[in-house]
């Protein structure tokens, strides 16, 4: 399942329907993203996510279908927010329910490996008064390379 | 076609979308991008490092070297930072 | 922090103090492990969890304090239950929050690989009317292996 | 000493724990191992493949070459199957 919104989402509740009634589950890997209250040494006052309505919704589909492609997992899950968020706001969930846990952890990590460097968000921090977008991070580009199979954001 | 701009690249063209008939000889992405570099200054700015554009039509990341239909829908924009 | 106990804890309560009031927190990687209604092709209908009252204490708390060694961690956690379990109950939950997700993904799977050999526990399964105690996984020796630094219970 | 078993030793050797002074030449865990299969049958079952007993001497995993102490609390369980 996949979602794109701006309010926040209930951590447990969402987590829980990964497993909810399939006693098959033999465990649940999860990732929660948050806001950071600094960017190097300069204090962040707030975070503002922008996206591409119906590309975002496209390549998050595509990012769990491929990692259900990769692996023997029973759900996963990806909710994305956009808009403004302030320090210490939940920013994305990735989560990955398997039979074994060496599957749902590897899986959870390529969904948030691989939304790093293909789903079409921007982030605009808020530091000091003045707003920049951040710039990409080429660990970041690194970490989805690890899993093979397509360039992120460049020409594939 | 329909061209959709984010980000600072939206920011330094000055436009969030625009619709028009592909021009003649605009045949792949890179030949659109010069086209759109000769609409001002802002494209300009915002086109002068192309490395650091990357591309989607109809929603899907492709390369400059991808070749433009009537009616694509073309997105620009930095690097993605989400997650 | 490490807990042993009987009875079940709340999932979103014991993962959002590791990040709660922190907001140099990036990230949260968090895994929950299940009782399986089946072993093989066999159901399984309950499962009793022995533990080593005061070793397992101390186990536990010498795998998070080398986790922290490590990684650069905020905080972490292990919930372990034991007693009498029935299928679709949480076992286990491990969970790791660091400014990066690289370190806290590492250091989840790194709490829940030592765990699974290191920590004094073990699973009594009833299938078929029969109780029978678990075999250990081979896997997990060499899960916990990829790690370095320590043989499990075996001698080290 | 003090002896624990845990899991399908205890079961074997009909014993949960026991405390007694550490015999004569009963130096290390390998020397206790050979002693406490003296004790009956249930103790030969269960150290029957020693490579499938583990050891914990005062609740730290160690290897039947393991020295022992007056006072030691030591340990005998299955390979541990938790997680």
């Amino acid at each position: 399942m996949i979602r794109v919104q701006t309010e926040d989402f209930d951590f447990a509740t969402e987590v829980a329907r990964l497993s909810d009634g399939n006693a098959s589950v033999g465990g649940v890997c999860s990732f929660v993203g948050l806001v950071r209250d600094m960017a190097g040494d300069e204090e962040i006052s707030a975070m503002t996510l922008e996206h591409y309505p119906g590309m975002t919704e496209k390549a998050l589909a595509g990012i769990e279908a491929e990692a259900h492609a990769r692996w023997p997992l029973q759900d996963t899950l990806i909710i994305h927010r956009y808009g403004k968020l302030l320090p210490g706001e939940r920013i994305v969930l990735v989560a990955a329910s398997s039979a074994h846990r060496d599957a749902a952890f590897d899986a959870c990590r390529f969904l948030i490996d691989w939304l790093k460097t293909k789903a079409p968000f921007w982030k605009l921090e808020e530091a000091g008064g003045e707003a920049r977008w951040v710039d990409a991070k080429s660990s970041d580009d690194t970490a989805a390379a690890r899993w093979g199979g397509g360039g992120g954001d460049k020409a594939e | 076609m329909k061209i959709i701009y984010f980000a600072w690249v939206r920011e330094k063209t000055g436009t969030a979308e625009e619709t028009f008939e592909r021009p003649d000889g605009v045949d792949d992405v890179a030949a659109l991008i010069q086209w759109l570099k000769g609409r001002g200054e802002g494209y300009q700015t915002a086109f002068a490092d192309p490395a650091m554009v990357r591309v989607a039509v109809n929603q899907e990341h492709v390369g400059v070297d991808h070749r433009l239909a009537d009616g694509d829908e073309v997105a620009f924009f930095p690097p993605v930072t989400g997650g």
